[in-house]
C-alpha cells in the first residue's frame, strides 16, 4: 500500500503530458460466470415479500469483503418462485408465474431454465393446466425436486386440490399430474419415484416410468400425530435417508432407498438438561448436512406451541450415526434460515433476523463474514450452489 | 406466509438486541410475549351498542400483533392497508379459500374459530405485517398452514393483506 | 377512556355465560371510498426505484396518527409510471408499461383508468405506437397532462425521438403524436394546447383542434442559457402562469393563457443575503401553489453546480404579485419534493430524506404530523388529492 | 435516475443527522464532500501494467459515490452488482442511447467525456445507489440529462445498473 502511494505520488510529480490519456472503453461488455461454481458460491432467494411479482436469486461469493466482491449477479423470479438446480448440466430452474398487468389480467405459469454461466433465461416450459397451478409457498425448498438423474422435475400443485405435476426436462414438457391426498413435499425415493408426508400423519409414495406415469405406490400407516407434536416438512436429506425434525425436537428417519419410504429410527435432539430449558428445531429453513453427512439443526430456547417459526439463536451439530450431539454453535445473531456449502470446507451460511447473511466455519463454528446491505431484499432462503 | 417477522429489526438496529425475539413488532403496536393475553385497550363493544340482548366483548386493537384474533396471522393486516379487521382494502378481492386458527378471546374467555382471508389482486400492502402460528402446522395439513399464499379462488392470487373473520365459538 | 374501562372490568365481572358470542363475520366485504376526497388527503407515488416493475400510489389522510388511520388505499403503477387526474369526473390516470415475463419478454403500454371510489381499474388504453412509447423519467409531474377541460390526456414520447401523444378520453384512443424538437415538459396553453421547454432555451407551442391535430404554432425565441443558469422544468402553475425557478435562483414567468406561450417578467427569489449563503431552488420536486394562489419554492443553502436535486432545508413562500418573499418555513428534516392540499386549510406535504412524509399548515409553517412506516417503499412524489 | 440519494439515511437514522445532506453514502463508500478531489485509494495502473508507453493513472475505487468517473451518475453502480466499470452484469443488456458527462481524472488533470450506459433486462440491483449531477441538465436537453431512463434500444427497457465508459478526453 504504501508502495503504491509513492508510486502514485511519483506519478502526481510528472508534468500532466507525460501521462497518457486513460484509454476509451469498448461498450456492450457483459460478464459471464465461471461453471461449476466454486464451492463458496450460495445462491440466496430474495423473496420480495413486499414486491412479490418481482423477486429475485441472487449469485453470491460468501468470503467477499464488501459488496462489490460478493455480488456476482442475479436472476429473477416472479411471484415466490421455487428454484432448484442440476448439478450435471449448467441449468438452474425458476418455477413461476406472470401476469400481463403486473398484478392482474392474464396469468401465465412458466418453469424458466437459466443458464449458469450467462445467468439468462435459455428455455422456458409454459405450466398452463388449470388443476397444476403451483403451490405457493414461501420457504420450502421441498416444493421442487429434481429425480432420475435430473431427468425429470417434480413440482407441487395447489389449488386446493393437490398434485404433484411432473415435467420431463429432455422432452421439455409436462408428462403427468400425479394426485395426491392432502399431502405435501416431494422427497425424491428409490430409483425414479417420490415421497410426501400427509395431514394424517402417514406417507405416501410413488415410483414413476420413464414416461412420467406412476407404477408402484406405497404408504407408511399414520406414524405422527399432527396436533400433538408434528414432524416439519423441512428434512436435511443424507445419502438415501431423511431426517425429519419435529416440533418437540424428535428426529423421525425416513429410508428413501427403496421404491416406497420406510419408517427409520426416531430418536431425540434433546437431552434432559435440553427439555428443561425447552430447546426446540425451529426457524424458515431449520435442518442441512455437510459433505461429511452430519446433521445440522437450528434450534431456539423457550419453545412453545406456535415457536416454530421463532429464529435460532444456535445451530446444533449431530453425528447421525451415533445420533449424538458433537457440537453446539452460537449463532452471532438469531438467524431464520441457514444452508451449508459443499466441499472439503464446508462453511455454513444464515440469514439472520437482520436480513444480513452471516458465514461460519462449519467445522470450528468460528464467524467468519456477515454480508449485509441488503437494504430492500428479503434474503430468505440460502442454496449452496452445488 | 411467514417467518418475515424480523422485518423491523432491520431497521431499527439501534434497538436494544435484547429485546424478545419471539414476538415482533407490527405496525404501530408493541412488542409482546406471545403467551400475554391482558387486554391493552378494552373495548366493550355492546356496552356502547345500542340493540338488546347480552353484551359482547371484544377486546384490544384489531391493527395490533397481540390482538386476540391474530393468534395464527401470518402477513400484512388489512387494517393497516386501508380495510379492517374483516373488509378489504378498495380495487381487492377477498380469497373464499382460507386457513383456518382457533384463537382465545380474553374478553369472554371463548376460543373462536377464525378464517384468515387474504386480499388479492394489488402488489404487497406493506404495512403491519403480523406473523404468529398459535396452531399452525406445516403445509402437508393446508387448512391450517399459514405457509400458502391463500390467494386461490380470486381472479388474481397476488398477496396483498389478510383480514380475520369469526367463523363460530369453537366446539370444546 | 376511564368510564370504558369501568365498563369492561363490570362485564368481566359478570359470569361468561351473561356474555353473548360475538357475531359471525360476513365474507367478501370491500371497502370504497368518499368521492370527492376529503382536501387533506393525498395521492402518493411510490417509485420502488428498485421494484420498478410494481410501483404503486397510496391514497393517504395526512391528518392519520399511525399507519391505520393515514392508509386509505392502493393501486398500482407498472415501471416509474406518470399518474394525472380529472377533477371533473372520478377518474385516475396512470401511465404504465408491463412486460409479459416481468422485466422481459413483450411489452404492453397502456393508459389504465382508476375508478377513485373503488381504486379498480375501469379501462385501460392500449398504446402500441413503438415510436410513441412513454418517456420514463423518474420526478416529473409535467410529462402528462390534462386540457381541454380533460377531454385530452397528452404524454411525453421519447425514444429517443420525441413527441407529444395525444389521446382522446372520450373516445378512448390515441389521435395524434406531436413530433417536438428537442424539447420536454407539457404545460396546458390556451384554449386547447400545450408548451414545452427546449434544449436550446426556447420554448414552444401548440394548440389542437377537436380532433387532436396540431392548428397553430408559437415559438419563444431562446431566452434563457441552459449551460449557465438553466430553467427547472418543474415549474408551479398559477392561474395562466407558470412560475419557472432556475438553478441559480431566478423565477422566469411565462404566460400560458393565449395561443401561444409569451415571455413575463424575470425576477429573484434571492435577495443579496440570501445570494452570500448561495441559497438556491432544488429537489426532486421543488415549486407548487395553494388556493390563494402563493409560490412556494424549496430552497437549499451553499447551492453550487449540480446541487439543483440537493435536498431543501427550508420553503420559501412568496407573493407573485408584488414579488417579494412573505415567509421563510424551516422544514423538520430536508425534503426532496412536496406538494400543497388545496382548500381553506393548505397543507404542506414533504417526502423527507428518510423517505418519510411531513405535514405543515401552509399558513404558519407549524410542523403537524409525521407519516413514517413506509420500511421498503420509496414515496417520491405528492399529489394533492385534488 | 435522480434523487434517490437518500435510501442510506432511512436506514441510518442513528447516523448523526449533521453529516452532510449533500453527498450521500454509495455502497460501503463514505460521505465526501461533491468537490473534494483527492482520491482515497490511489492506483496507478500503469505502474503495474506491462505495456510500455507512458503510464496513464485512474485514482480511486469504482464502487465508491466518490471515485471521479460517477460525477453525473445516477442509479446502481454495476461494480456493485456483478459488473464492473465497464461491464454490464451477466444476463443484462448495455443500452447504446446514453447520456453524457465531463469529469476531472484528478489523476491526470484531464476532462474525460464519460457516457454512462444502463445494463438493462432484470429487476434493479439495488446496490450501491449514487446520483451525483455535475452538469447535469434538465429533460428537455435529453443527451445530458440523467433523469431519464436510458434503457433505450434494449429488448427490455427494464433498469438494473449503470456502467460509465470514458469516450475520450474533452476539448477544452
Amino acid at each position: 500500500m504504501l508502495k503504491q502511494f509513492l508510486r502514485f505520488m511519483l506519478l502526481l510529480g510528472m508534468t500532466q503530458s507525460a501521462l497518457a490519456d486513460l484509454p476509451i472503453d469498448k461498450p456492450g461488455r457483459i460478464e459471464t460466470l465461471p461453471v461449476p461454481y466454486p464451492n463458496d458460491w450460495v445462491i440466496v432467494h430474495d423473496v420480495a415479500f413486499d414486491h412479490m411479482s418481482v423477486g429475485r436469486f441472487m449469485v453470491l461469493d460468501i468470503n467477499g469483503g464488501d459488496i462489490k466482491d460478493f455480488f456476482k449477479g442475479s436472476f429473477n423470479g416472479g411471484f415466490i418462485a421455487a428454484f432448484t438446480q442440476a448439478l450435471k448440466k449448467p441449468e438452474m430452474y425458476v418455477l413461476e408465474h406472470y401476469y400481463d398487468r403486473g398484478t392482474r389480467g392474464n396469468r401465465t405459469d412458466v418453469l424458466t431454465i437459466y443458464d449458469r454461466a450467462t445467468l439468462e433465461p435459455v428455455d422456458e416450459i409454459i405450466l398452463d393446466d388449470p388443476k397444476l397451478k403451483r403451490a405457493e409457498i414461501l420457504v420450502s425448498k421441498f416444493v421442487i425436486s429434481l429425480i432420475d438423474d435430473e431427468r425429470f422435475l417434480l413440482f407441487y400443485s395447489f389449488t386446493p386440490g393437490t398434485f404433484v405435476t411432473v415435467i420431463d426436462l429432455e422432452k421439455r414438457e409436462v408428462v403427468n399430474g400425479v394426485p395426491l391426498p392432502t399431502c405435501a413435499g416431494i422427497y425424491p425415493t428409490g430409483k425414479r419415484g417420490f415421497s410426501s408426508l400427509c395431514g394424517n400423519g402417514s406417507m405416501v409414495s410413488f415410483q414413476l416410468d420413464e414416461d412420467g406415469q406412476v407404477t408402484e405406490q406405497g404408504k407408511i400407516e399414520p406414524f405422527f400425530d399432527v396436533d400433538r407434536d408434528a414432524l416439519f416438512e423441512r428434512p436435511a436429506i443424507i445419502g438415501d435417508t431423511g431426517y425429519f425434525p419435529s416440533f418437540s425436537g424428535a428426529v423421525q428417519e425416513i429410508d428413501l432407498s427403496g421404491a416406497a419410504a420406510s419408517l427409520g429410527e426416531q430418536w431425540s435432539l434433546l437431552n434432559d438438561e435440553d427439555r428443561e430449558q425447552n430447546w426446540r428445531p425451529g426457524g424458515a429453513w431449520l435442518a442441512a448436512t455437510d459433505s461429511t453427512g452430519r446433521l445440522y439443526v437450528m434450534m431456539h430456547e423457550n419453545g412453545e406451541e406456535g415457536s416454530h417459526d421463532y429464529p435460532g439463536s444456535e445451530i446444533w451439530v449431530f453425528d447421525p450415526d451415533s445420533k449424538t450431539r458433537v457440537q453446539r454453535i452460537p449463532l452471532t445473531l438469531p438467524a431464520i434460515a441457514f444452508d451449508i456449502t459443499m466441499g472439503d470446507a464446508p462453511k455454513i451460511v444464515t440469514t439472520n433476523i437482520e436480513m444480513s447473511l452471516e458465514v461460519y466455519d462449519a467445522r470450528s463454528g468460528e464467524h467468519l463474514n456477515t454480508i449485509a446491505d441488503f437494504y430492500h431484499n428479503w434474503p430468505l432462503l440460502v442454496y449452496a450452489s452445488q | 406466509m411467514n417467518w418475515l417477522d424480523n422485518l423491523t429489526e432491520k431497521f431499527s438496529r439501534n434497538v436494544a438486541r435484547t429485546s424478545s425475539r419471539r414476538g415482533f413488532l407490527c405496525g404501530l403496536g408493541g412488542v409482546i410475549a406471545g403467551g400475554s393475553i391482558m387486554p391493552l385497550l378494552p373495548v366493550a363493544r355492546a356496552a356502547d351498542a345500542e340493540q338488546p340482548g347480552p353484551p359482547t366483548v371484544d377486546p384490544g386493537d384489531p391493527a395490533t400483533y397481540e390482538y386476540w384474533r391474530n393468534c395464527a396471522i401470518d402477513g400484512y393486516l388489512c387494517s393497516c392497508c386501508g380495510g379492517t379487521i374483516n373488509s378489504c382494502p378498495p380495487g381487492t378481492e377477498m380469497s373464499t379459500i382460507t386457513w383456518i386458527g382457533t384463537c382465545k378471546n380474553p374478553g369472554d374467555g371463548k376460543d373462536y374459530i377464525i378464517s384468515y382471508n387474504d386480499c388479492c389482486g394489488k402488489t404487497s400492502c406493506g404495512n403491519c405485517f403480523c406473523n404468529r402460528n398459535e396452531g399452525d402446522r406445516p403445509t402437508y395439513r393446508p387448512h391450517t398452514s399459514n405457509d400458502y399464499n391463500w390467494c386461490l379462488g380470486t381472479e388474481s392470487t397476488a398477496y396483498h393483506c389478510t383480514v380475520n373473520l369469526i367463523l363460530g365459538v369453537a366446539i370444546k
